[in-house]
Parts: C-alpha cells; structure tokens; sequence
C-alpha cells in the first residue's frame, strides 16, 4: 500500500488511546457512549474537510487548499437558501455538495488552467467564497430549526445508537476513500504525481486531470461538510467551518502525509481527526484551564512528528551505533 | 473531577461567546461572585475564537458531565436550540445570558438591557454630540455577530425615525480586532471627509475608532460613542476624543444569572418584580422567561474610574 | 527522503525550458513585479479619479503606509525563509505573544528604552524556538510552525489572562505613525529601511545568494559546503525579530493588546510574499515583489472602502484581483513558454 | 606520498551492506579508477570521502594523519572535492554561481565579486568548450549534458588538492570525453589526486595509473593500469555472473562488429517522419526518419538538441514550425499522455529530475507506464499483476534490490536506470524513444540491454537511441543522424557508417559535404 506511513498511524493511535486513558483515569464517565458520540460528532465535518485536503496534498507539486473553509460556509448558506425556499431537503443536500464540486472546479480551473500557484488560487477565492457567503446570507446565521426532521437527521439523529453522520457518511467515506486512494489506477496516479509531478507528467499521466479532480472532490466534501455541520446546528452560518482552513491541513500532516505530497493516507486523517477530537474534548470535559485547548492542538502535531523522527531515525542509529562501539569494545 | 459536596452546592457552567476578553471575564467575575452568595461551584470554558461550532462542543460537554445548570452567551440565537434541548432531556437546567438563544427549551434568559434601549443610547449619545446633523458611520465587530446586527439594525430605524438629519453613510465591520477597526475607521475618514460622527458598536470597534479619529487629529470634530467597558475606553475618555461611552455592568449581569439559576434550582418562583441581594429590583418577563438586568449604563469622564 | 519537485505549481511546463526573448521588455512584462505594479497603477487611478477623492488625503496615506509597513517587516523577513524553502505560518501568534511580552513590561513600568529591543529580542527567540524544532527536531517547517501558531497562542492566553493591555506608552503611536520624515510616517521610514538592506544583502551578498541556493537545492548545498542547517536557522530567527517589530508598530498604530492580537496575521504576510512572485518552493522570488505585494494588499483594502464597495463585497473583490493579476502574469508566461 | 588512505570502510543502509571493509590509497599525481558493476558500492565510497555519508566503521587518513569528516564542508576545508553521480544543481541561480556555490569570491564584507568570479573560471571555459554567454543563463536552461560540464568546472576551479569524479562521462560525447580526460591529466601531473569512477572501459587506459575493482562493497582487485586487460577487469566485476551470462554483446560493444545486420536502406516508408520540425531556441528545421524494426542512433554532442526533438515528439515540447509524421497521419501530441496514446514512448534523460519517483518502491516505479493494463475494468489496482510484473523485470534486468517495495531513490544509479527502461521495455508501441538508456550502467547488463532493444525492433517497434556513447552508437544503431547544434548535420548507414565519420560530423570536422545532407534532404 502505497503511502501509508503506519508507524505515525500507530503511534497517533497509541497517543489518542493514552490520553483517553488518562482522562478516563481522572473522570471514568468520559467513557460513556453520550461522550464518545459526542467527541465523534464535532469532529466529523473538520474530518470529512481533512479528507479533501489530504487528496489535494497528496497531488502534491505544491498542491494545497486554502479555501475550504468558505467552500463549506458557501455550500452550507446556498443549501439552507433552498431548503428554507421550500426545495425538498434531499435536493438541498445535493445542491450544496455541488455547489462545493463547483468551487473547487473555481479552484482547479485557477490552478490548472490559469497556472496560479496553488496557494494564492485558494486564497483569493478562500476571500471571494467567504464574501459571497456574506452576501447570500445577508450577513446573518440562517435558522434552520424550522426545516424537515429528516435533514436535521443527518446532524443529529443516530442510527443504531451510533450518530447518523458517523455511520451513514463519515465510514462509508472513510472506506471508499481508502478504496480510491489506495487501490484505485487514480489513486495511484495521484501518490506518482505528487512524488515526482514532471516524471509522472512523462509516463502518460493525464496531470492536470488528476490535480482538477482532487480540487473538485475537495470542494464537495467541503460543502458536504457544511450541510452537516448546518444540520447539526439548525443553523447555516456564513462562517461556516472557519478555523478548518489551516487545522485541516495540520490534521493531514498529523495523519502521516508529507505537505509535498505523494503521501499520506485517509486512514491516516482519520486517526489524527480521533486524536485531536478526544484531546478538545477531554480537556473540556476533565474542566481544564480553558487557554490550554488553543495549544494543545500545537503541542499534538509537534510532540507525535518529534516522537515519529526519535523513533524512526535517531533510536535506530543510536543502537547501531551502541552495537558497533561493543563489537569494537 | 466534579465534587459533589454538599447537597446544595449547585454546579453552574458558564460558556462566554469567547475567552479571553474583559468583557467575559467581567461577567466571570460576575459569576463567582453569584457563587459565593448563593452556594454554586461554577465551570467556566470557552472557546478561543467566537465560533458556533467550538461554542455548541463545549456547552455539549457540560451537559454530558450532568451538571446542574449551563448558562451561555451564545454566538448563535438557533445553532445551539439542540444543545438545549438535550439539556432538558437530561434534566440540567439551560440558560442563556447576554445573548439569548431561541426555542422553548431554555429555562431563563437574562439581559443586560433591552436590545431598544442599548440602539437608542448609543443614537441618543451620539446625537447629542453633533449639532445640526450630518453624516455617521457605524464600525462593528464581526459582520455575523448577531446581536450586533440586531442593534445596527434597530439603530437604523431609529436614525431614520428620530434624527433624520443623520445621514448613516457607512457599516462597516473590523472582526474583534482593534487594529483593524483603526485602520477601516481612518479609510472611513478618508472615504468621507465629511464625516461627523461614529458609533463603535462593539467593545473592540470603540477603541479601534477612537484611536483612528486621536491620529488622524479629528479629536472633538468627529465624534465617537460606542459600547465599551471603562478600563478599554478610559484613555479615550481622558484625553477628550471620546465623550461617552455606553455599556452595562457585566458583572452585575453574571451575578444575576447565577441568582436566576439557583432561584431554578431550588425550584423558588420567578415573579414579575424581584428583590435580588445586592441588585435591588430586577423585572422578570414570564412569557419570554427573560430577567432583565437594566438600563445601559454611560460612561463618562465623570464615573470612568469604575473597574471592571 | 524527498525532494520537492523545483518547479512546484507548474508540473508541466518545468520542462519547457523558458524561450530567449528578443525584447527586454516582453520578459519584463511576464515578471510578477510588473503585473503588480500594473494592479498599483489601476488601483490608484480608479481611486484618484473616482469621485471619492480622499485617496490622496494625508490621513489616508499615512494609514495606508503603517498598515502596509506593519505587514511589510515581517514579508521581509518571510521572504527570506521561503525563499530557503521553508514558511512560518507561526508569525500571528508570535506577534500577539511578543506584544503580550512587551506591552507587561510596559505596564510594569519599564523604560521605553529597554523594553523596544526585547520586541525584537523576544522575537528572535520565538523565531529560534521555530529554527530548531524544524532543524534539530527534523520537523517540517510548515508542521512545527502550525504547532507552534497555537502554542504560542496558548502562551498569550497564559500570560495575559483575559485582561486586554492598554496602558501602553503615547510615544509609540508618536514615533511610528505621527513623526514624518517627509512624507513618510515613522514606520514606513522602517519597513523602506528594513526592506532595502534585506534586499540588498539577498542580491550582492554572499549569504543571501547562498539562501537562494538552499531554496533552489537543499542536497546540493549542503553538498557544496553552504552550512544549511545554520542558514536556516538564522532567517527563522531573523523573521522572527522582524515580527518583533511589526509588533512594535503595530502598538504604535493602535495601542491595545488584545489576547488575539495578530490573529490571522500569518495568512496576509504569507499572501504578501507568495504574491510577490517568491516561490514555495523556494529558490526564486525577492524582495521588490514583497513590497509590491504588501502595497497591493494594503491598497485593495484602503480603495474597498474609498470606493464605497459594500463590506461584504470587500472578499470578493480582493480575492479577484489576486487571482487576475496572477492569472493574467502567469498565463503571459505559460504562452512565452510554449511558443 | 598518499593524500589519502581509506581503510576498513564499513557503510550500511538499514539492512544493505553497501560497503564491507574498503581499503584504497589515493596518492598525489595520479589517478585512482574505480571500476564495479552497478550498485557494487562505488558512489556510496565517494560520499564517503566528501563527508556526504559517515562510515560506521574504518579509518580515513589524510597526508598519513586520521580524520573524522563530518560533513561536505568539512571536507572541502580539507580540499577534498567532487562531481557526484546525480548532477546537483540549483536550477534558478546562474551558471556562474552554479560554478561558485558555497565557495564564492567576495570582498572585505562578503559581497559577492563577479567580475573576479569570471576572471577564475574563464581560463576553464574554454578547456570545457562552454560558451561564456552560458555563464549568465539560468542553470535549468543549460541541457543534462551543458550541465554536467559546468558541475565539472565547479569543482576545477576550487584548487582542491583531491578531485572525485562519479561518472562525469555518463552522457558525454567522445569529444567532451576527450576533452575532460586532457584537463584531469593535467590536474593529476599538477600533483592533485584524482578518483575516477566510469563504466566505459576505453577511457581506462587514457587516465588510469592505478585500478581499483569493487564488487558487492569488496575490494577484488588492485591493479597498475598498464597491467591490466579488458578481459581480466570485466572477470574481475562481473565475477560469479560472468559464467552465467552471455558476453557476447559486451565484448563486441568495443567493436562495430556485432553492428546488427544492416540492411540495406529499407524500402518501407518510415514509421515516423519529422519534417521541417523548429524551435525558436532549441532546433532548427530538423529531418528525421524512423522506420520501422530498425534502430535509429542519434548522436550529437551536449547541447546539440537532440532530446529536445524528442521531447517535442513525445508532446514534451511545443514546436514553432515543422511537421510530425506517424504512420502516415500528421500528429501534434500536446502532452506525453496523448503521445503515449498515439503509441510513442519516450525514456528521458534526467534520471531524477523527469525519471525516477525516489521514495517510492520498484514496484510502483516500474509499472506506471502499464497501470490501465495492470489493472481491473482500467480502474482498479491488480495489485497480484503489478508485483508479478515488477519481479519478473526486476530478475530480467539484474536490478539489485531488497524487493519489490524499495524505495527506487535508495539504488544505486546504474539499477535506476534499469527500471527506467524496463518501463518501457514491457508497453507495445509504434515508437520508442531512447534518451541516453544505459547512461551509468554496468557493462554485463548494458549488453542484455542492447540485445533487449533489438529484440524490440524486431518485433517492429521504430526504435530511437539517442547516445553520447560512441561505442553504443555504434553497437546497436543501423541507421544514425547526427545533430550539432539544433540542426541535422549528416545521416549514415550501411557501409558508411564509421565512428570515425559520425565524430567528425558531430564536432563539425567533417567536410563540408555532410554539412548540407539535412537540407538537401528537406528539398
Ligand atoms: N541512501 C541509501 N539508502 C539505502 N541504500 C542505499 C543508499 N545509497 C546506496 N544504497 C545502496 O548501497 C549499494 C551501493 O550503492 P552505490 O550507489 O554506492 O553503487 P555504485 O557502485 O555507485 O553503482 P552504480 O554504478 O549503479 O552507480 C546499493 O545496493 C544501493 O542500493
Ligand atoms: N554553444 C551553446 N551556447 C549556449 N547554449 C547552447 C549551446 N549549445 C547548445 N545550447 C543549449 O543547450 C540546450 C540543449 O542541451 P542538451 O544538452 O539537452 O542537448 P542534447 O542534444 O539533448 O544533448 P545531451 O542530451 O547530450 O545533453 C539548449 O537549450 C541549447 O540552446
Ligand atoms: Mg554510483
Ligand atoms: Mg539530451
């Protein structure tokens, strides 16, 4: 399998289940089923948003979007719009996941076709999506506690005792984007160009293709991830899922992708998406100091590639090193 | 780890739109005193940004631990009406304050003021201060912040009602950022020579505008007011460029809600005029379950000094 | 180990070797300096000829030139690390954490004298706490600084509680934004002077044609004796006390520290520099492009309001001409490449 | 006296062994050449002495005292310097401070002194026939082979008393080779020490006082240069495999003899046909040829364009005028992936820069040419297919690695290039075109390669080899253009075809007789 560092999967996985243990240790009902949810359910739209930016990455050649934070505000606004105009609200959910699609295509078309290096394409529209979120709204949260049961479902409700949007979308996802990312000619074509773009270019893969499609998936789990989080907050709000735009990438990085591409993998996103969950959320729960959550997500991404490096290149050397110093002893 | 003391101890967590402000951490200040009066241990958390969704995980955390009541100043009247609920499902008593969450499943709400008479002191205040009328502007905070938009929006009519002679020809919005309001407040003077006046609508807009109006010399041709707390505004105040400034006392406000809570709590009756120790008489409104702290407080270079 | 691909953003064309140019002035036409001081010189005009004429007002200018210069240091000192191929996304906290340092020393009564060079003291430290997670750590530099953007956050948090600080010295404010030399406010007179030595020592001197090397080929300087690790080191220090003065003139322009002071910040100087024209990638870019991409971002936000754009309208506006002056420059370059 | 002593040199790469105990001496004023199959440890010895890799175990001394070299700039301090095996460049900086990177002039305060860097690297320019106009492009617009000799100035002008070359000669043309053998000669009598590391065996002679023969990280030979044959020194490297494999081919590389039956011109209109084909800044109105089941050698020397044509066919490069000709249908592919689907392949020369994918395994680097036909209804990763595949060319072209999921970056250069021709060797194409396919590698296997090629055209492939290597030029081609300088200066087949008469063509020698042969073609 292609791009999938396991050892930073393990050691995200073990750091997540420490630090569960260790709020379990202080307060044990952390472990009740109404905490879990919880701690997967606000941290299911940041994941979805993480996916797209870990397919982005991975394209690599300095591939990287900044805009999808107000791909998802945008996309959430224009499927509260209709939802509240009276469309029925599967045609509302659709409306906004394209809606994302189509941003990206704003994206990829700004990328691929006008060459704008891809950090300042996303940034200019990362600015012109959030403007025209305000302008759709009018500036003002848009109440949707007034719209179908069913929709809020998607945000609130759960299937099997288990929250709707973790069963019904986040694994489902979560699966085919292993299957895609992994498995798939795309996804192999993907980790190759993000490798190595201009060999990839010269064995025959359709690059362009491959970067506007990853922008054009990015933008439709963005605004997949809007319609959810505004269905679990009876509530479209044009600053969507604004601190997502940089957490996503360092909830990628976290997940063992390299920021140049050609790595990483979803599993990867997920495990560091459980990690920074149940960190936030224990640290709420447990009624730490409240200013140690803006670090903590920092000391998170530090400490585990700090460990990943001990672990991966100084404690082999060293014990090489110790071994030759016996053997010369 | 949660105590559970005494029997009566009540446990009462308070979410603020944001940490790390005066203003919340006046009403802090404002809760822990309520605690000590009225025997409530109180939780505060936060999130670090104004943010719904960081706002709407930690209020669901404080369900979660069972406490006895959660009170917020919500960055959203709807977003968290499903946090509400569930706190009614589980039995823990749900409250906002400062500003108010919609639906039938909030227990209390307690203002500061009317939403009317916050508008129309800010308007009135300014108004005073610019003779013969002219053209104003407005410099808020965030463009989503719904309070603020509800009073820029009852100030308008407002102007349009009672001073016709102020022209608003400006709204514009700086985030919780006093550098940047200063600098979209001296584009404003640039923008409109003119200009006479401008109301500050937030805590963060008040300074930002005052500091724009000192550098660019205007102090005195162009008026300032706004919502601010005496301790951010006083340097303004002092040397002239602010006149008034228009707040209430969030401390006050915080001890209400925990007088309001724990009154919930030991299931006492809210009546339309209540005796609370240390506030005097505070006017209940069942039918919106709404305590009401006052009239918005002005502050002066007179009563500036007050800290808070 | 990787190497990031040179020519990151364009994987085609890398290979398209860049045709000879008959004409001086076509090559100059595809360099991204021309295409933002075309946005300038439209910019200006729309504004000075639109019937809003306090574009040329001296308060308008003097806040468009410390707004500018306070985003203007730290894109000096940016433009350096990404030209070595690396980024700070760290520098928004840094900057609220050196004023949160700074401006307690001020209320505790320590003189002026002492306490403007522990801003730039303090964020050199900052800066060298970013230089060796990335170095000594081996973390990449975008991981450790997005780590260290809400650790230094935190350590706002923790030293100013939630009390906003507000006592802060006039003198501030006088020497930045109310002294002129000229017709150039105080900050401006530095970031000019801050950008001008930079730029200079980026073009003749040898260090600075060696961060250029580092950029285009981390591998091969090391290879060829160019001591990498200190060099980069040194500019994540050096941004870091460039930030220290922004920092500084950022109290000058509005003399409160907010526990989110600078919040956001990383994003305009990052976009200062990248618009500038210096690659992510590193190895290419300079630091005439940052200041025109400072002066572009400033004068996009000064001529929303001059023109009476409504505010909503501001993001879009500003985020289509980022994307038609880039586009336009780096399509022209795209066609020179291919015919 | 010696400059330098290795011994015991001991180096691993996790689990590879890349160096067991090396013992050498380099002396002052003479030559070391280091000699070894692919990946038998020779590179891995360089870096070793630049400081670039520290050995775990063994001694290095310097003028008989012991050192530590802890990094490259420590060994240069201690004037030891090297043209590593993978050009190292910095593309966006000029030639000139290419040439002076890490070690530039500067005055009093360390401004950089141009004028004074020119003054020291002029007296090379012309030693190297590079142009002093080159001096003040850009590196990246230099082609591989303009780049290597600039890499070559760059260590000539640091007066460094050890001078390491790692294969400098790998795509230069005889005169180029010519040319560096004169000026490292004249180094080595200047009293420097000079290392020498080639897979072409006729340069031996011409340099050599001493040899040295590695294989698998051991010393197996230590030999006087004019003690040693041909015969003995391919015995020696090829070692075990040397009774296992044909030879053929390798011994007949040095000779035209093996020339493949060389039919006389064929009748059959050419596969490919290039007319009139122009770069404004790379060729000029270029012919070629390509017929089907034959082997097309191009030759030229650096800088001529030759791979920018082929770069241009391939959908590489976008030509100004001209016309492209497949099967009889005009074709302008506007990427590689169109090519490839009109059935051209193209195997380019910069092995890291348009090659390799370095930190991903064999396996994914070897079948990414044949992905739609490695996989399930073209979508779905056969992944069974894609390791029996990679195995399968990994044993026919001797690549020497751990398994199919190294990393390709952590080969050595010579197994690199392997599996970049393996990617192609399995696709079925119209055309394939050849840039410098057994650049770096070791004798044994360039011989199965060549043998491989013919297959392939005999299965009726248009094969393009384009080599700086007169030897394989001369092996495998039956049909050879020369270029010089963007233009078609000769074409030769049959009995015509002379080493001899291609050089002379190349550097412009020639009588005038073959200067116009492109033009009266095009007539
Ligand atoms: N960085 C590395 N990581 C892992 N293995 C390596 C690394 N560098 C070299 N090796 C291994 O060490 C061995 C020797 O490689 P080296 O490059 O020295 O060979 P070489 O003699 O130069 O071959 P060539 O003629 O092909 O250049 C090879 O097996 C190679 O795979
Ligand atoms: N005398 C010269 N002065 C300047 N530039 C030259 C000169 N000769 C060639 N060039 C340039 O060199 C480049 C071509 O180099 P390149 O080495 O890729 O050609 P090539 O025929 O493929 O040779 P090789 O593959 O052997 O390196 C072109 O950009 C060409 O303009
Ligand atoms: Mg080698
Ligand atoms: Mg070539």
């Amino acid at each position: 399998m292609s791009g999938f560092r396991s050892g930073r999967v393990l050691i995200l996985g073990l750091f997540a289940l420490l630090v569960l243990g260790g709020f379990a240790a202080g307060n044990p009902t952390i472990l009740s089923a109404d905490n879990l949810s919880s701690m997967a359910v606000f941290a299911v739209e940041l994941g979805i948003i993480a996916f797209g930016q870990g397919l982005v990455i991975a394209g690599g050649d300095g591939a990287i979007d900044l805009s999808v934070g107000a791909m998802s505000a945008l996309a959430q606004i224009l499927a509260a719009l209709f939802i509240m105009r009276g469309l029925p609200w599967p045609a509302g959910v659709c409306a906004g996941v394209l809606a994302g699609a189509a941003m990206g295509g704003c994206n990829a078309a700004a990328i691929t076709r006008f060459r704008i290096p891809p950090i300042i394409a996303t940034l200019g529209t990362m600015f012109a999506f959030t403007g025209l979120a305000l302008i759709a709204s009018g500036g003002n949260t848009i109440d949707l506690t007034a719209a179908p049961a069913r929709f809020l479902a998607m945000g609130q409700g759960s299937v099997l005792g288990v929250p709707f949007q973790i069963l019904c979308l986040y694994l489902p996802l979560l699966g085919l984007l292993v299957l895609i990312q992994h498995r798939s000619r795309f996804g192999r074509a993907l980790y190759l160009n993000g490798t190595n773009a201009t060999a990839a270019w010269l064995a025959g893969i359709h690059v362009n293709r491959l970067r506007a499609t990853t922008y054009v998936l990015s933008g439709a789990l963005s605004g997949l991830a809007g319609v959810i989080a505004a269905a679990r907050l009876g509530t479209a709000t044009p600053d969507g899922v604004p601190e997502a735009n940089l957490i996503s990438i360092a909830i990628v990085v976290l997940g063992g992708a390299s920021i140049f591409g050609g790595d990483g993998s979803p599993v990867g996103t997920a495990i560091a998406t459980l990690a920074i969950a149940v960190v936030n959320y224990g640290l709420n729960y447990n009624d730490f100091n409240p200013t140690l959550q803006a670090g903590m997500m920092g000391l998170i991404l530090v400490l585990v590639v700090l460990v990943e490096n001990l672990v991966r290149g100084r404690l082999p050397r060293l014990i090489a090193a110790a071994r030759s110093r016996r053997k010369i002893a | 780890a949660p105590a559970h003391g005494r029997a009566e101890t009540f446990q009462i967590g308070f979410v603020p739109k944001v940490i790390g402000i005066p203003y919340f951490s006046a009403m802090q200040q404002g809760f822990l005193k309520g605690g000590r009066a009225f025997d409530a241990r109180i939780v505060y958390q936060g999130p670090t940004t104004s943010s719904v969704a960081a706002q709407a995980q930690i209020v669901q955390s404080l369900i979660n631990r069972k406490l006895d009541a959660v009170a917020v100043a919500a960055n959203s009247p709807t977003a968290l009406q499903a946090q509400a609920n569930h706190a009614r499902e589980r039995g823990v008593t749900f409250a906002s304050t400062d500003s108010q969450v919609d639906g039938d499943a909030v227990s209390l709400r307690v203002m500061q003021a009317t939403d009317e008479a916050i508008a129309h002191t800010l308007v009135d205040q300014l108004a005073a201060q610019i003779e013969g009328g002219g053209q104003i502007a407005f410099v808020s905070g965030g463009p989503i912040a719904t309070n603020l938009n509800l009073w820029i929006s009852l100030m308008k009519s407002y102007l349009a009602a009672k001073y016709p002679k102020l022209e608003l020809v400006s709204v514009q919005y700086a985030g919780e950022d006093i550098s940047k309001a200063t600098e979209i407040t001296s584009q404003i003077l640039s923008a409109y020579p003119g200009l006479k006046g401008i109301i500050g609508v937030n805590t963060t807009a008040t300074p930002g505008a005052a500091q724009a109006v000192l550098q660019a010399g205007l102090s005195g041709k162009v008026a300032v007011t706004g919502i601010d707390d005496p301790n951010t505004i006083r340097t303004y105040v002092l040397n002239g460029t602010v006149k008034s400034a228009v707040l209430w006392n969030p401390v006050d406000l915080g001890y209400l809600t925990v007088w309001g809570l724990t009154q919930l709590l030991q299931h006492k009756a809210l009546h339309p005029q209540n005796a609370v120790p240390g506030l005097g008489t505070i006017a209940y409104d069942a039918t919106t379950k709404t305590l009401l702290l006052g009239q918005p407080m002005i502050f002066t270079k007179e009563n500036i000094s007050l800290d808070f | 180990m990787k190497t990031p691909a040179l020519n990151i953003g364009r994987a085609a064309p890398a290979l398209h070797r860049p045709a000879r140019v008959p004409i001086a002035w076509r090559a100059l036409l595809a360099r991204r300096e021309t295409a933002l001081l075309g946005v300038i010189v439209l910019v200006v005009a729309a504004v000075s000829l639109g019937a809003h004429a306090g574009f040329w007002t001296r308060v308008n200018l003097d806040g468009l030139m410390v707004t500018s210069a306070i985003t203007a240091v730290p894109a000096a000192g940016m433009t350096l690390v990404i030209l070595t191929g690396g980024i700070d996304a760290s520098v928004g906290s840094m900057l609220g954490l050196v004023s949160a340092i700074g401006g307690l020393l001020f209320v505790a009564g320590w003189p002026v004298a002492v306490v403007v060079p522990v801003f730039v003291l303090a964020g050199a430290v900052l800066g060298w706490i970013n230089g060796l997670i990335i170095l000594c750590g081996r973390v990449p530099p975008i991981v450790c600084t997005l780590g260290t953007l809400s650790i230094f956050r935190m350590g706002v948090f923790l030293i100013m509680g939630s009390a906003w600080i507000t006592a802060l010295p006039p003198g501030l404010t006088r020497f930045f934004v109310a002294d002129h030399l000229g017709p150039l406010p105080g900050a401006a007179v530095i970031a000019l002077a801050v950008m001008a030595v930079l730029a200079a020592f980026l073009r003749v001197h040898r260090t600075g044609r060696r961060l250029f090397a580092i950029g285009n080929n981390e591998e091969a300087a090391r290879l060829v004796g160019i001591p990498v690790r200190r060099l980069r080191w040194a500019t994540y220090a050096l941004l870091g006390a460039c930030v220290g003065l922004g920092a500084l003139m950022r109290l000058g322009q509005s003399p409160i520290v907010q526990t989110t002071t600078g919040g956001g910040f990383e994003l305009g100087v990052i976009a200062a520099v990248v618009l500038g024209g210096t690659e992510l990638s590193g190895g290419r870019g300079g630091m005439v492009g940052t200041f025109l991409g400072t002066l572009v971002v400033g004068l996009i936000g000064d001529a929303i309001v001059l023109m009476h754009i409504q505010p909503f309208w501001s993001g879009v506006v500003l985020g289509v001409v980022i994307l038609a002056s880039v586009g336009v420059n780096e399509g022209r370059r795209a066609r020179q490449v291919v015919s | 006296m010696n400059r330098l002593e290795l011994r015991g040199i001991v180096k691993s790469f996790g689990g590879v062994r890349a160096l067991k105990g090396v013992d050498a001496v380099i002396a002052a004023g003479r030559t070391l050449v280091l000699l070894g199959e692919n990946g038998a440890g020779k590179s891995t010895l360089i870096k070793t002495l630049t400081g670039a890799v520290r050995p775990e175990e063994g001694e290095i001394l310097i003028d008989g005292t012991p050192v530590v070299l802890r990094d490259p700039m420590h060994a240069r301090a201690l004037g030891i310097t090297a043209v590593y095996q993978e050009p190292m460049i910095f593309p966006h900086l000029s030639v000139l401070e290419n040439v002076f990177a890490g070690c530039e002039i500067t005055d009093r305060f360390g401004r950089v002194r141009t004028e004074a860097m020119l003054g020291a690297v002029r007296p090379w320019l012309s030693s190297l026939d590079l142009a002093e106009s080159l001096l003040h492009r850009p590196m990246a617009d230099l082609g591989l082979g303009h780049q290597q000799l600039v890499l070559i100035a760059q260590a000539l002008v640091q007066d460094a008393r050890v001078i390491v070359f790692d294969e400098p000669t790998a795509i230069l043309s005889r005169a180029e080779t010519d040319r560096l053998v004169g000026i490292i000669n004249r180094l080595r009598d200047d009293g420097r020490a000079i290392v020498y590391i080639t897979h072409r065996l006729e340069e031996v002679p011409r340099l050599g006082d001493h040899v040295t023969v590695l294989t698998d990280g051991r010393v197996t030979g230590d030999y006087a240069a004019s003690d040693v044959t041909e015969d003995l020194l391919l015995r020696l490297m090829m070692g075990r495999r040397h009774d296992t494999r044909q030879d053929d081919g390798t011994r007949q590389d040095g000779g035209e003899a093996a020339r493949p039956p060389a039919a006389a011109a064929s009748s059959t209109p050419p596969v490919l046909s290039i007319r009139g084909l122009s770069h404004p800044r790379h060729f000029h109105d270029v012919d070629w040829d390509v017929a089907a089941g034959r082997i097309t050698g191009i030759y030229g020397l650096v800088g001529a364009g030759r791979s920018e044509v082929a770069m241009t066919v391939f959908g590489a490069l976008r030509a100004a005028g001209g016309r492209i000709v497949l099967d009889g249908r005009e074709i302008s592919p506007r990427s590689p992936a169109e090519a490839m689907a009109l059935g051209i392949g193209y195997l380019p020369e910069d092995r890291k820069k348009q090659g390799i994918f370095a930190p991903m395994g064999l396996e994914s680097n070897l079948t990414c040419t044949g992905l739609a036909r490695l996989s399930h209804g073209g979508w779905l990763l056969d992944f069974p297919a894609l390791l029996a595949e990679t195995r399968a060319v990994m044993r026919r072209f001797a690549i020497k690695a751990g398994t199919p999921e190294t990393a390709i970056g952590t080969l050595s250069g010579g197994n690199q290039q392997k599996g970049l021709f393996a990617r192609w060797a399995g696709q079925a194409l119209r055309v394939l075109i050849l840039d410098e396919p057994t650049r770096g590698i070791d004798l044994a296997t360039k011989a199965e390669i060549h043998g491989f090629i013919r297959q392939l055209a005999e299965a009726g492939t248009a094969i393009v080899v384009i080599t700086s290597d007169l030897a394989e030029l001369m092996a495998v081609s039956q049909d050879v253009i020369v270029m010089r300088q963007g233009r078609v200066v000769d074409r030769v087949q049959g009995a015509a075809l002379t080493a001899e008469r291609v050089l002379a063509s190349a550097i412009g020698a020639a009588t005038t007789g073959h200067e116009h042969t492109g033009r009266e073609r095009a007539a």
